[in-house]
């Protein structure tokens, strides 16, 4: 029954710098790249004045996916390769919410590849970040659907002999519509796309280099840092299908980060759904059916 | 007691279009306050193979699709030769002449061809009206009733075809009064209509009436009726309803509507729940309800996609890796089906972890009858301590702040309030990984055992109090009987009858049937056993699941079992005749041999 | 008996490079012919938490890491503080006193601080190579044996670094020399150089030993190391290994190649088996033959993923829908993973079913010393009843051609013989709907309840046969003692140490360690627990899912039980209280706390 | 242990007529797609010469992966979604068999899509033949990933709103090495699609618009018959990607279909594994390790 029900409450206090403080501290390796996008993350969060309570992290399992534990929003530490299914069970159970799913590449393009298809082609209004270190960092250094050809890992010895996966031609055709490349090396570009993303209604993804020093000797700080090259600096058009495509190819002296996508004319799932057209959130809704419509499903049966 | 049973057989091909026929029968029995029982037997594939539909009908309640059919309609040869010789006297044969040859047939059964070309006006489909048509006027059944069925069907294809249909259903009718001798009862008239549903439809309203507002499936017989009866009824009733990728990620999405508040519902087979087991534990894990249905068929891996088999038990309990909190629960029929589904949903809201429910093909395909009375949508939703942002007590967020809230807090029930995303004040952070009352991670920085065992006794805690929220299970039928038959889940209903059939031939027998699976009633059910002469377990599968399962719960060693595991149901003499075996001291496991290739 | 019996604890955060000391003690024990046991307890990340390693080595077998810590090496102050109040009198603390400050200690510790900075040159991880150095000092053991060590592991890293290395422990050796009084005892020096494995590694070895020529995995803790040693070996051995996309990968492309005719299997642990039972349901039904081990870990979902736990049992019994054969086996320690190995392979193949092996994190990841005679390689491979294009035999192709060859015959044994694709004259279509002798699918077109019942019980009847192929389990130890420890899995090692211990206290205990879960040798167990006084089963989980097992095949209830959940193995003290509390009358369920937050 | 093994042996005779003809005779519903493309394969199979022995179908779940019960082929019938994955293992088992994967839309791009993903991206020597009804068949009817939008299905009856997968584009992306759009009702066109896919060393991809009469009423043959346009007709460069990306996206009046893609460059995965460079199929050697491998493997222990 869609009586209607309360939105979500929101207070006229402003977040403040530390509003999106987690209770622990993060136990990644030092250096390591993800602390650069967790920054960026709540950097982007305070800048569009959310409030903590609005906005709901989901991650799956891996080094990346534990994020969630050391910010301040509701979240979600869900199974390994899973956090965009519980993602979009959410988002449609609570579409005022803004949800930020974060994880790995093995999380998402391992494991959680068929989620990652179906959710982009679902156009679902979610923000996912990827922190992209080429590596399986958490289980101690095993290849990745990213790694390169001829990577030697712990589970590839002798060099990595499968093509890897490049997800930014992948998200183009996947449907993604606002598809982003970020470094953690350059933190203030990685908070703008971070914000773009979340604002972009629709599935935003953001594929963020974020280098793994414990375990990937090739991907690190020293080897992106002189080929990153941002899109905004070239006047990139972020409309041109083919274009973008091309750009997300590129890689070797000049790695291209930055938009490569948006697409503001497609529907996000929940803007499709006529259940969620009023009502407020499905999840605050009161349950149950009246009399008149139970009546009339049991006359069906008659 | 039943002073009219009968069973009505229908059988062809798989596209020869037996739904309807069934269907209109069905109507028609149910509008004249007939009880109904029927059984579909039919194969994986969409046209051809051999399709066969008993309606049995009485005016007393039924609950199995029994032992014999009394008129038989085949609507191809390959279905004459399977069942005639199954007609004894007093039963009908109703086809075809001109397409369909008799077989050998038993004295006293009435022979009833029809000159189909001539009545159907050369439409094939039209057969099956004619048919029942012709079946319905020996029965008794005035012809009124039959073109009021057939307008409601086909109403949706306009005034012509309706118009087609009864007249041609009139060529029948007024055929077999002609020709026929009408049969040696006459259909009775209560005076109460009578609904009539299958399990899936009863599955989906009974998640309907529980306050269901987030569906989510992947296909798979035979449990796809529960998501094309929620997919037809979303917009009308605000339910999300959602197809998926695959099992995995419907599993996954229910959960991520459920922790935001909703009530989230699948349904399944047994190859979807296996995909679905290790997100099952995450449920348990972060205390998230959700409810998942499997309509269990024949297994192992594809196996028998339409056929029946209470072959999941052991997959349920065993489901995920480690120990959790899950309840499981086992209807027994398209009623119970119904009526679980609240209150099974008020059980997982209240102690937080994931319910289980084990249908099957027998009952979630099959179609029964209902006094709509019964079916009550009106039951109280149940959401047990939930924190929302609204809510109409006088403190919206259950008196905690973020300071004092703990998620996982270590109750002495071990269930700790919990605040849906989106209230102010309660963010944390839920977490596969043990964690603390807080909700922070304990494997990672300082895995602490003290802790870790705090939290796996909280969580198994809710377990024992669950188990005064259920009722016990009961001996039913005669006292100090000489047999007691033991059941679980769609195995019920059949024994009910067969316990009717054992009573005339002077055999007292009782029934335990056991509906809530896990928590168990284990002392109730020691001493319930202890006090019967002899026991006798039956279910639908090879291992004897349950059995197993009652013993390692109990340590009870039944005297005899009766399995079943060709795919098809019991029937009633299929209990009865096992039982006088048992007796006789001839086996202790007996596997009765269905009579048909169906 | 064990003349020498001591233990060695070094702590630290993750990333303070233990793995190395520990190694380098492990190595010169072993060459020393002690026998080892160490159980390195740890947090599920890269740096930080903490990290504690029990190396505990005797001249006698060591089923455990024991009781107590002899010599405690503590790298951080956490360490020293978490553990310095459980060493007892004769124990040692050895640690830097420029970084560490020493706590309340007990009398009769030796307190042995070392001036780190000076002797490490201010090198982190040197500290390490002093203390280790210093500590063998205190044990008598001379200093080629150290040198020779750091030689050996150093080497890859060049000659300059060996030399450093070298230096180091020079200085921590010599000031301990110079300093510290020597331990109460020495280590001895047995004639026969042990090997050194974890258990990881075992089953790798028992894979190759076994004729694995492929390997698929999907990294998962704690079950990895199979897969890195498989990796690290397979150019060499001509292995096939594949890191594949998920688990659900990983058993479908097993069971293709194993189709074909390879020996296949992985290596998992409890979340990954549960994304294989649908999987595992296949090889079950169209009789294809893997091996899989699950290296279970702390559940429920994902739980403590560096944690031990038995928990995976009742997931794989019941894992996948419906009944099928599969044999299940719980090896012990090390070298029994390794012997099983084989062992399983040609049992699978001979009754081509899927073979699941129990380890677990502390068996899976724990260290052992084994005689390296006890390494056989060269056992018998026998592949059953398979038909290879080749083939040593005169004909070729087992004496049957396409029109007279049935995959699925329905032989008496229930095995029927297996082609692998590619012999000319044997083409059939394995299917996972349920299929007649010759292949066909009867789910489809002609569903046939006879057939169906001749196909399970075709499948079913392979495993009446098992059970002879399989060694029962018997008592061990004292006949007619007091109490009988039931131990499954890993527990068995430390209930071996508990018994001995209980013998010391004038109790009499004797054990009987079920290795064959399914199929199970229900008569033999059951005899054999009738003749028992006092049973108690000891097992590490919360819900005693053995004790349910062992109560769903033979109707027994124990006297008593011992579980742990709490992350961390049990210590033999932990055991024998127990068994003393139980009998005593205090309680029939026992969960030792473990004394230390690991 | 390497020894030599034999390879597969062969006989001297040709397949004839009916050497692919299967035991069971297809019980598809009358003029299902999949007839067809039962048919354009079994001719392929015999105008390559190749004997049913060396030949494997392998299938997952649906109408269409009913197949390999048709045809005169060693096969396996596996599980929903699960065919990519168990012939992966089946090809590197034995290198030498001609591995054809069947199966539907449900099946391959539903819950089989990672495997997809990542059997592409692994260049496995594998045909893949998918019979797109854009509906779930054996399941009697419910929306499918690619199924076009507004579809009114079982589980969609009031339309679909979830943009499907174009299967040429994702599998460009993918690393398919031989992608190819193929007709049940162009049988013959058909045939020279599957052959070229069969004799390509690689990953080969066929999308086979193949109509369910059932339960599709919307992609009829009716639908299809003017909309089809052979690739082959219009001098389609097979190595341009973008071009044929562009081609792979036009959908309405004009639906080209053809081979759109083919790249003889990639080697193939069974090419890159060391193990299998000399030996013969792995499925057939020797097991077991030798004296002196296993003393190598015990001194490393010591
Ligand atoms: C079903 C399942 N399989 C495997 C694992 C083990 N596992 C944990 S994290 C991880 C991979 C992590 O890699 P990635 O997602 O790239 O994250 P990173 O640690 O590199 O940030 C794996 C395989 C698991 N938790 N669950
Ligand atoms: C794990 C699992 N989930 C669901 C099913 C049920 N199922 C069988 S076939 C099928 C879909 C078939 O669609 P498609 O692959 O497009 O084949 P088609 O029948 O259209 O040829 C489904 C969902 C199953 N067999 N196994
Ligand atoms: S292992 Fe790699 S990814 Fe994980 S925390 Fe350390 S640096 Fe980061
Ligand atoms: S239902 Fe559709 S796909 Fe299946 S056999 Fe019939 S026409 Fe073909
Ligand atoms: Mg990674
Ligand atoms: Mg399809």
């Amino acid at each position: 029954m869609t009586t209607a029900a309360p939105t979500l409450p929101l207070s006229a206090k402003k977040p403040e710098k530390d509003s999106y403080k987690g209770k622990v501290h993060p136990d990644w390796c030092p250096g390591c790249g993800d602390f650069s996008v967790l920054a960026a993350l709540q950097k982007a969060l305070i800048e569009l004045e959310l409030q903590p309570h609005q906005v709901m992290t989901i991650s799956g399992i891996g080094c990346s996916s534990n994020l969630p534990g050391f910010i301040n929003t509701y979240g979600m530490h869900t199974l390994h390769g899973r956090s965009l299914a519980v993602a979009s069970g959410a988002a449609l159970g609570n579409h005022e919410l803004k949800i930020i799913v974060t994880g790995g590449d093995g999380d998402g393009f391992g494991i959680g590849g068929n989620h990652f298809m179906h959710t982009m082609r679902r156009n679902l209004d979610l923000t996912y970040l990827v922190m992209d270190n080429q590596i399986y960092g958490l289980t101690t250094g095993q290849t990745s659907p990213t790694s390169p050809v001829g990577m030697k890992t712990k589970s590839t010895p002798h060099g990595n002999v499968e093509n890897p996966i490049n997800p930014i031609p992948l998200a183009l055709v996947g449907g993604a519509t606002y598809i982003a490349r970020g470094y953690s090396g350059k933190q203030k570009h990685l908070v703008e796309l971070i914000k773009g993303a979340i604002m972009h209604k629709g599935f935003s993804f953001v594929d963020i280099f974020s280098p793994c020093v414990t375990y990937n000797k090739d991907n690190t700080y020293k080897w992106f840092a002189p080929r990153v090259k941002m899109l905004e600096d070239e006047n990139h058009d972020t409309t041109d299908f083919y274009g973008s495509m091309e750009k997300g190819y590129k890689w070797g002296d000049e790695i291209p980060i930055g938009l490569f996508w948006k697409n503001d004319k497609l529907a996000s799932l929940d803007q499709l759904e006529p259940v969620l057209e009023e009502g407020g959130p499905l999840a605050y809704r009161k349950l149950g059916v009246s009399k008149e419509q139970s009546d009339k499903l049991i006359a069906e049966l008659m | 007691m039943r002073t009219v049973d009968f069973a009505i057989g229908i059988g062809g091909a798989a596209g020869q279009g037996i739904a309807t026929p069934g269907n209109i029968l069905a109507h028609i029995f149910a509008r004249r306050g007939l009880h109904l029982n029927a059984y579909n037997a039919y194969q994986s594939l969409i046209r051809g193979g051999h399709t066969f539909l008993t309606i049995r009908a009485s005016d007393g309640p039924v609950h199995s699709m029994g032992d014999r059919i009394d008129l038989l309609i085949p609507l191809n040869q390959d279905t004459m030769d399977r069942h005639l010789r199954l007609l004894g006297p007093g039963a009908c044969v109703l086809f075809d002449e001109g397409s369909i040859e008799l077989g050998d047939v038993a004295e006293g059964v009435q022979v009833s061809p029809l000159p189909m070309k001539e009545l159907s006006k050369g439409k094939k489909l039209a057969a099956n009206t004619v048919s029942i048509a012709a079946a319905l006027q020996m029965l008794g059944v005035e012809f009124q009733a039959i073109e009021d069925a057939l307008t409601r069907i086909f109403a949706r294809k306009g005034e012509e075809v309706v118009a087609q249909n009864v007249e041609i259903a009139r060529n029948g009718y007024d055929y077999a009064a002609e020709h026929f001798g009408p049969f040696h009862f006459v259909v009775p008239k209560g005076d109460k209509h009578l609904a009539v549903w299958t399990g899936n439809e009863a599955t989906a309203m009974g998640g309907i009436a529980a306050g269901v507002n987030f569906y989510a499936a992947y296909p798979m017989s035979p449990s796809t009726g529960v998501l094309m009866y929620m997919a037809s009824h979303a917009r009308d009733l605000g339910i999300m309803v959602r197809q998926v990728e695959d099992e995995i990620g419907v599993m996954n999405m229910i959960i991520g509507a459920a922790h935001t508040g909703c009530r989230a519902m699948t349904a399944t087979s047994g190859g979807g729940l296996a995909l679905m087991t290790e997100a099952l534990g995450m449920s348990g894990m972060i205390e998230t309800p959700i409810v998942c249905v499997d309509v269990q068929r024949g297994g192992p891996a594809t196996g028998l996609p339409t056929k029946t088999e209470q072959g999941d038990l052991w997959q349920m309990l065993g489901a995920g890796q480690g120990d959790y909190p899950k309840i499981i629960v086992a209807p027994t029929d398209q009623l119970d089906l119904f009526t679980t589904m609240p209150e099974l949903f008020n059980l997982t809201d209240k102690y937080q972890c994931p319910g289980l429910v084990l249908s099957d093909l027998l009952i979630g395909e099959g179609t029964a009858s209902v006094d709509p009375a019964d079916i009550n949508f009106q039951t109280e939703i149940d959401r047990g301590e939930m924190i929302f942002p609204n809510g109409d007590c006088d403190n919206p967020y259950g008196g905690y702040n973020d300071s004092t809230y703990l998620r996982y807090k270590n109750t002495p029930s071990g269930i700790s309030p919990r605040a849906v995303p989106g209230v102010p004040g309660h963010i944390y952070v839920a977490s596969t990984d043990e964690h603390d009352e807080d909700s922070t991670l304990i494997s990672d920085v300082d895995t602490n055992p003290k802790i870790r065992v705090m939290m796996v006794e909280k969580r198994a805690r809710k377990m024992l109090a669950v188990l005064d929220d259920l009722e016990a299970p009961k001996l039913e039928g005669a006292e100090n009987a000489e047999v007691t038959l033991v059941s679980w889940g769609s195995t019920r209903g059949v024994i009910l009858e067969a316990i009717e059939q054992l009573a005339e031939e002077g055999i007292t027998a009782n029934q335990l049937n056991i509906k809530w699976i896990v928590p168990f009633h284990a002392d109730v059910v020691t001493e319930l056993l202890a006090q019967c002469k002899k026991v006798i377990i039956t279910e639908i599968n090879y291992s004897g699941q349950f059995a197993r399962y009652l013993r390692s719960e109990t340590g009870f060693t039944a005297d005899g079992f009766i399995r079943k595991y060709d795919g098809e149901p019991f029937m009633p003499h299929h209990i009865t005749q096992a039982v006088k075996d048992q007796l006789a001291g001839k086996e202790t496991l007996s596997v009765p041999v269905h009579e048909i290739s169906v």
